[in-house]
């Protein structure tokens, strides 16, 4: 952990819904080039933490923040938004594709983020979808639509979507729990792959699944008024065989509660 | 990027543009009708009936009665039936393997559909040709109320089957799952749970029936008189807005009337918004 | 007779009566279409369906009985409706659905729900008051203020509410997915509503627009109230072709309720037979409306 | 909390270990009496009854192996089942060691002892209590116990070193009993590879206890 | 109205007679019915539209007591069914009104017959000072337009850019307020909102009309099916009586 | 196996939607108090084969079958269908409480088939949530709604209402996927104790729920024809260390695709 | 196909194992030629070495215990991670034989050999083998050839079993030689549990095929 280059960070970070305080004082390095699972009981404030990398929680007009969140050591409040969402993107839920063919789905955030031309933009296509690992199954018909595909397929294509405005940064908020344990499993591949290349924060409900994807594990959970703290982080392995907090393993052995 | 953000404060400029103006039009045409209606408002305006012919004399009493009867009388067909049919095209009809009710199936919606489409001028022809001419109901409340009620019945079908649709199928499932027939996991479980969004059409479809005025043109006669049985005629207060302003100098009050009619419906929606919001917060 | 049976009996006479009430609207539309009709066949059969459909000059005192103009008044003030609503309503659409912060949306939404039920004769009183004498300053030669442009904008204010509702839950029913999908690759909110959010409730929108332009060809009072319901083809009164909507004009709805009190015999066919006409146009304006919503829902 | 059928399982699994523990303490002491006392046939009886505890350690491996396929145990509870996992083996292990010096009992047959048992009991008795206390260790989740334990295999080398050379010597005396003298000599070194085992026991304690492996050999 | 019944004089048994018909007719038969009702309040006469056209074929189909009409009857509607009984219970002039700023108070009737005609289509040919001349008239099948038509325009027709309005109430207001109007109401109508054009001279008033100088004039009637019995001829005779005949004067109709 | 009663029993079943075969001609004899479950990737038929049991396929109007489901050696299809079901209870994936009181809840059932009396309800009320153990947690107030609990007690009020109907066998469509990791573990423990008076069937996407509740585990895919089958029935620890069939092995090691 | 990066570390895992082995194989040999041949220096760095032995086995047992944690493994390759933990104590064990071999070379001093070593290199040429084959198999799953190395043991046992009585003879012969003899003894004895442990091993690589837990001993 000491060795490793640390390219988003939080400092006591607190985030406020209204009076409510989501997230309690929230220090954490994610370190770069690596996949860093978040787990916790429902409602501990994982994806409201997620969505404050890249700023989503700009959104919701009741939201304030203290602390700071680092984006390669730059505060990301002081950030310019949309420069922030380009180099830190995410990959939710739901695949998300727009309804619009395939290409045009991929090519969507490098248009907006000044590339017109097309030749350009059917290199960056190709590449994006290569490394999301679609390639071969969409490069016949890139003009089919999205929609079109099935729900891993979906979440592929979301995740060359995020790719392709080339970022440092995949934030991925329980991207395989509306797949089947198939397409779950490409996804997990994939982001064992993409790691090479980015750094990966990713939310998940399921410990086997941060068991099998990340390399860190970082563990949330409520404290008495409801905010989200963040108990303990560590190396995944660490955590799934030797949690240092009573309340991690009691979580991930399933004993919480 | 600063382009960018430029375009999108021209672009919302004029979103917020459009949406004062639509508040602005909503204001003004309420804002005028109430400040030039209330004067006329007074306890006289509503238990006086309209009197004197020409120059307008007279309150209201008489037009809300007769709103008020065509409300009930119209509601008093059109709700079963709509109900009803909303019923059989949701809780049933997807599950008939009968080749020949499937098609009555789509033939009936394919009816609801076309009503719905339907404007009300063609109800009022239909009303006085079936049921004032043919039928001899006369310009009476049963006639009106009967071409009203073709009008609102696709109304309350619609809505009745968006709140039995909205009603999660689990519920079905799971009365079935426990035994129950088609019947009573309607009754039991589809209906009580649908209650508020229907009745939420039923207000709607008493909206329609306030706000009316073409097929009662044609069908209820225009006597301001207190109606006294389902073959008088009568006046509703849109009715008795537009002899006003048609027929007579008494723009203030078919103002007044209008004003009143105005503040009926805003008690409506309130209500409406009242129920659905509850819905909604479920 | 055990309760097992007794439950089953119930179920069937229910279902019975249900699929009753369920054909009751098959059987009042083929009612009103029997009916209509068959008050309609003296008219066709005596004028003849296309002299009635193309003739221009509506004139039952000496037997004529074209309704052209009629088809023209009933399309110019809707599109007049429509060029004016559209715009507004499409705005207001995307200002409530997207921009507008929650308790604006709060006042503005219940307003235009008020707007849709005020009742269209207050529409038309309204339009008497205010519209009118406001059109009447329009300086070109036989402007009285009754016309087009005066109901083109009664009725514009009537189907805002129509067109920005469908509209708005149109674009809300966007999947939020869609949005944050944008946002999060960068996209500022004006380019998010642009690309992704207007062009994915497209099928929506135009369908409430055609479902506007319904209900603005059935409107009835309003426009008897504001249009001045000559019977002529209306024509730009001045070189400017923008004033033909300055011209008077007369609904297929108008000729229906302004004579109908007053006619007999082929006359009133005739009237019959403009009813006819108009639920044959708005058929065909709510079927491709329903169309395009289940393209769109596709 | 929750998970009680998990729970339950475990302390099967637990309680199987305990008693094979049981049995195999009881093969192992009574390996040493009926050699001093020449029973034959209660030697015999330990080399079957071996057959049964390395059924059971087999059955005690499965069961790890089902509820590791069937529940995904993480942190202390698959630490928990490693640990039983091995220490069933060194329980087999030590089954085996009784087994073998009831297999040297049979060997030297009914006739008296060349000599008489000192040493040899006294190392069965520190290795037994030893395993007794191991095993509690183990029960209890009880590292202190679990790191002190091992000291007491000193006293077992000691024993064994000081049987060794007795009989070295006894041999130098008397060559023709080499035969039984070295087979004591087994004897004595079986019980000393008993102490190992048990300070396997207790690595694994510790283990289960702090997750981190140790070598306290 | 019909609440009279309930403050106890009610001895008589109670009678409705349904009045149906002429728009133009019904303020004054509701006037009519106020004033009768308030001394026989076991009587209740509603009194709805529908048309003069309505108002005939009820009568003839008996579905009302009484129809209204505010035209002659027409042969073929006595054709139709002869039983009917015609009777007129009042005279209605069709006064030709102008926009109160005119500066016009007399036309000819050709001038007249021209500017309906939209033949003349400014008011300097006229004699007023010059803007265009804007017509409004009565629906096809108002019994007050086919009166004026029969009365004024002869062979002519009314002009088709003719603001058309479906009451005389609306008319009126039109005129009143549309700069340059010009357009015909009945008598009833007549109020200081709009400005009254002499015809060859004769204003349209009760007077002119009676000594036969002001031509336009028609009768209002009402239709029943056969010899009116009972209530209703109490009814009718009370119109035709002095005291209906008073108000019938009192609303600017002409007595018959 | 051998040893096992069995409550259910499927001979020869296939199930058609129109032309589209289903099901393929599956052979099982589901073991009486004793959880059985059905995985198998999505759209291989687990579901509609659970609901042929209770005959809830008979609802969608397309669907024929041949072959024969057996309740107790009865064809459940020659039954009478609404004693079938208070027989076979059922319990969906998203808890469906009616929007009723939590007691009305309990009791809409037993109504139904006619027990009326108001203390013989209570008595059956409070044993039903006893036995869902959800009794200690509502007991103050049953008049409360049924929408008002957390999802995992509306799923345990769901058990309930299926239990108070005195069924012999429940079903269970993913009843836990709807839910966060703590409920989930609940409903499990709850199976566990419920098998002791009752057979369970249940369906689940999460093989790690299936080794953990089932007693047995049936394995169903797809064949060339998009038809469901059955390809392995056995205990499920069997089946989880040493499957059979290699079908098995690649889809419960995630290797299938 | 699927799981991709669970695969690459269970090869990983394996790759160890056989790592692991390869440096045990070696030391086996070399602890019976430096025996041979008094190479005190190559006995140090064999014991030396096993140090690192141990530390291997420890951290593959690490990483199954990891990677049943965190990928919760089912059916083949649960077994196979049970496995493989098994055969790694095993090999530790084997390690252990060599390092004790070693252990007694040095004991022994850089002197002569009270008689030259002929059964003693055989047996350890042949458990040698056999761990190479059972290595081998395990690689392979080659279930045919882990049923037949047990046999071989056979051959050990009997070299064993000559080697101890031509020790026995010769300390009656010569008492003073006790000592050395002994630990020859010792050294043979070894290479028999050397065969024990392959066995074991081949039992394992049945369970892995199979599933099945046999006893071939
Ligand atoms: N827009 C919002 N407004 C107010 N409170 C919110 C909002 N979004 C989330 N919360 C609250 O903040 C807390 C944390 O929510 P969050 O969605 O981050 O949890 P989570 O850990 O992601 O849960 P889950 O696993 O269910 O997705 C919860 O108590 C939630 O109710
Ligand atoms: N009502 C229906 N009409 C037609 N086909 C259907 C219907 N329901 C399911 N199917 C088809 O039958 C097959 C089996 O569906 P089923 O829902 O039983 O699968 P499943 O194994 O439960 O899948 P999942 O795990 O996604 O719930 C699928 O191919 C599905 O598309
Ligand atoms: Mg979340
Ligand atoms: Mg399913
Ligand atoms: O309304 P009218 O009197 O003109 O028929």
């Amino acid at each position: 952990m000491e060795t490793e280059v640390t390219r988003m960070q939080a400092e006591d970070y607190s985030l406020f819904y209204g009076q409510f305080k989501a997230l309690n004082k929230i220090n954490i390095k994610i370190p770069a080039n690596r996949v860093t699972a978040f787990i916790g009981p429902s409602g501990c404030g994982k994806s409201t933490f997620l969505r404050s990398f890249n700023r989503m929680n700009d959104l919701i007009p009741s939201v304030t923040t203290t602390g700071t969140v680092y984006l390669d050591g730059k505060d990301v409040g002081k950030q310019d938004v949309v420069e922030l969402r380009r180099k830190v993107g995410m990959v939710f839920q739901r695949p998300n594709p727009f309804p619009k063919s395939i290409f045009d789905n991929v090519a969507y955030g490098p248009r907006l983020h000044g590339t017109k031309n097309k030749s350009d933009l059917a290199v960056l296509v190709e590449k994006s979808l290569r490394r999301s690992a679609l390639w071969d199954e969409v490069k016949d018909d890139l003009q089919k639509s999205g929609m079109s595909l099935s729900g891993g397929q979906q979440q592929r294509l979301c995740i060359a979507r995020a790719i392709a405005v080339n970022p440092e940064v995949i934030l991925m908020d329980e991207p395989a729990s509306a797949l089947d344990p198939v397409a779950t499993l490409k996804i997990e591949e994939l982001m064992n792959e993409l790691k090479n290349k980015y750094t990966i924060a990713i939310v998940t409900h399921n410990m086997q699944q941060a068991g099998r994807v990340s390399d860190y594990t970082a563990f949330m959970l409520t404290d008495e008024n409801r905010s989200g703290n963040l108990i303990e982080f560590g190396a995944t392995k660490q955590i799934f065989t030797t949690p240092s907090d009573s309340r991690t393993e009691d979580y991930i052995s399933g004993r919480f509660g | 990027m600063n382009k960018r953000m430029l375009t999108q404060n021209a672009a919302f400029g004029m979103f917020w543009l459009a949406g004062i103006v639509a508040v602005l039009i909503m204001a003004f045409v309420v804002g005028y009708i109430f400040v030039k209606g209330f004067p006329g408002i007074s306890l006289d305006f509503f238990t006086t009936s309209p009197r004197g012919g020409l120059s307008g004399d007279g309150g209201i009493y008489s037009t809300v009665v007769t709103t008020f009867y065509m409300i009930v009388v119209t509601l008093t067909f059109a709700t079963p039936l709509g109900v009803g049919a909303a019923i059989y095209l949701t809780e049933y009809s997807a599950n008939t393997e009968n080749k020949v009710v499937r098609k009555l199936v789509t033939v009936a919606r394919f009816g609801v559909e076309t009503l719905a489409g339907v404007p009300s001028i063609v109800f009022g022809l239909f009303g006085y040709a079936l049921f004032v001419s043919a039928l001899n109901f006369g310009f009476s409340i049963l006639s009106a109320s009967l071409a009203g009620a073709c009008l609102i019945i696709p109304v309350i079908i619609r809505t009745t089957e968006e709140a039995l649709k909205s009603v999660p199928s689990g519920y079905r499932e799971g009365s079935l799952a426990l035994g129950a027939n088609r019947w009573e996991t309607t009754w039991k479980v589809v209906l009580p749970a649908a209650f508020r969004g229907i009745s939420t059409g039923i207000l709607l479809s008493a909206g329609r029936i306030v706000s009316e005025t073409a097929i009662f043109f044609v069908t209820l006669g225009g006597s301001y008189r207190v109606p006294h049985s389902l073959m008088s005629g009568g006046r509703t207060m849109a009715l008795h807005v537009y002899y006003l302003a048609m027929e007579t100098r008494a723009f203030d009050k078919a103002m007044s009337t209008a004003a009143v009619l105005v503040g009926l419906i805003i008690v409506m929606n309130l209500t409406i918004n009242m129920i659905t919001s509850k819905i909604a917060a479920k | 007779m055990t309760s097992g049976t007794r439950r089953t009996g119930l179920e069937k006479i229910m279902k019975t009566v249900l699929l009753i009430s369920a054909l009751a609207s098959v059987l009042i539309v083929l009612l009103i279409f029997v009916f209509t009709l068959k008050e309609a066949m003296p008219a066709f059969r005596e004028i003849g369906v296309w002299k009635m459909l193309s003739g221009t000059t509506w004139r039952p005192g000496n037997g004529e009985f074209g309704i052209l103009a009629m088809i023209a008044g009933s399309g110019l003030v809707t599109l007049g409706a429509i060029i004016i609503g559209v715009p507004l309503a499409l705005g207001t659409a995307v200002f409530l659905s997207e921009i507008a912060p929650e308790w604006i949306v709060r006042v503005v939404r219940p307003s235009i729900e008020l707007l849709a039920g005020i009742p269209s004769v207050v529409y038309g009183l309204f339009g008497m008051v205010i519209i009118v004498p406001l059109v009447r300053m329009i300086p070109a030669p036989g402007n009285a203020g009754f016309g087009l442009l005066s109901a083109s904008i009664v009725l514009a204010v009537m189907v805002l509410p129509t067109i920005a509702n469908i509209s708005e839950f149109a674009i809300r029913s966007v999947p939020r997915g869609y949005k944050e999908g944008s946002l999060a690759l960068g996209a500022t909110k004006w380019e998010t509503i642009s690309r992704v959010m207007i062009p994915a409730a497209r099928p929506g929108i135009i369908s409430a627009v055609v479902l506007g332009l319904g209900r603005a060809l059935g409107e009835t009072i309003a426009m008897i109230m504001v249009i001045g319901n000559s019977v002529i083809l209306p024509t730009a009164m001045t070189d400017n072709p923008l004033s033909i909507f300055l011209s008077r004009a007369r609904t297929l709805t108008g000729n229906i309720a302004v004579e109908i009190s007053y006619a007999t015999g082929v006359h009133e066919s005739a009237l019959f037979a403009t009813g006819v006409v108009l639920f044959i146009l708005i058929m065909l304006v709510n079927s491709s409306a329903r169309f395009l919503l289940k393209k769109g829902a596709q | 909390m929750s998970r009680d059928s998990f729970d339950r399982e475990l302390q099967e699994i637990k309680r199987n270990l305990f008693q094979v523990t049981g049995e195999v303490r009881k093969n192992l002491t009574a390996s040493v009496r009926y050699l001093e006392k020449r029973d034959m046939q209660g030697a015999s009886i330990i080399i079957e009854s071996d057959e049964m505890i390395n059924q059971k350690c087999l059955e005690i491996e499965e069961q790890c192996l089902n509820i590791i396929a069937t529940q995904q145990p993480v942190a202390t509870d698959l630490r928990l089942l490693f640990s039983i996992l091995q220490i069933s083996t060194e329980i087999e292990r030590i089954g085996d060691y009784a087994k073998g010096i009831a297999r040297i009992s049979l060997k030297i047959g009914p006739g008296k002892l060349i000599k008489p048992l000192i040493d040899i009991p006294r190392m069965e008795e520190i290795a037994g209590q030893m395993l007794d206390d191991a095993i509690r260790a183990f029960a209890e989740d009880d590292e202190q116990a679990a790191r002190t334990i091992p000291a007491r295999d000193l006293q077992i080398d000691v024993l064994y070193n000081q049987v060794h050379r007795e009989l070295i010597t006894f041999i130098m005396e008397k060559p023709s009993s080499i035969e039984q003298t070295m087979m004591l000599d087994w004897v004595a070194h079986n019980l000393e590879r008993v102490g190992e085992r048990v300070i396997n026991i207790c690595e694994r304690v510790i283990f289960t206890v702090t997750g981190v492996s140790v070598d306290l050999n | 109205g019909e609440q009279a019944t309930a403050d106890g004089t009610e001895a008589v048994e109670e009678v409705e007679i349904s009045v149906v018909g002429s728009t133009t007719v019904q303020p004054l038969a509701e006037l009519l019915s106020e004033a009768y009702e308030a001394i026989h309040p076991n009587v209740l006469v509603t009194i709805s539209g529908g048309g003069s056209s309505v108002g005939v074929k009820s009568a003839a189909e008996q579905t009302a007591d009484i129809g209204m009409a505010s035209r002659e009857i027409k042969d073929s509607e006595i054709q139709d069914c002869p039983e009917i009984v015609i009777h007129t219970i009042a005279r209605d002039g069709i006064a030709i009104v102008a926009n109160p700023d005119l500066d016009i108070n007399g036309l000819t009737m050709e001038q007249a017959r021209d500017i309906f005609a939209g033949e003349i289509t400014d008011w300097s040919e006229v004699g007023g000072s010059a803007g265009m001349i804007i017509v409004a008239a009565r629906e096809e099948g108002s019994g007050t337009r086919s009166a004026f038509e029969d009365l004024v325009m002869d062979e002519s027709l009314i002009s088709e850019t003719a603001i058309l309005q479906p009451s005389n109430g609306a008319i009126r207001t039109t005129v009143a307020t549309t700069p340059g109007c010009i357009a015909f109401i009945s008598f009833g109508y007549l109020d200081d909102s709009t400005k009254p054009v002499a015809i060859d001279g004769a204003l349209p008033t009760p007077e002119n009309v009676n000594a036969g100088t002001y031509p336009v004039v028609r009768p209002l009637n009402m239709v029943t099916y056969g010899e009116p019995t009972g209530a209703v001829a109490q009814w009718l005779q009370f119109i035709v009586g002095e005291d209906g005949q008073a108000i019938v004067a009192a609303e600017g109709y002409l007595p018959i």
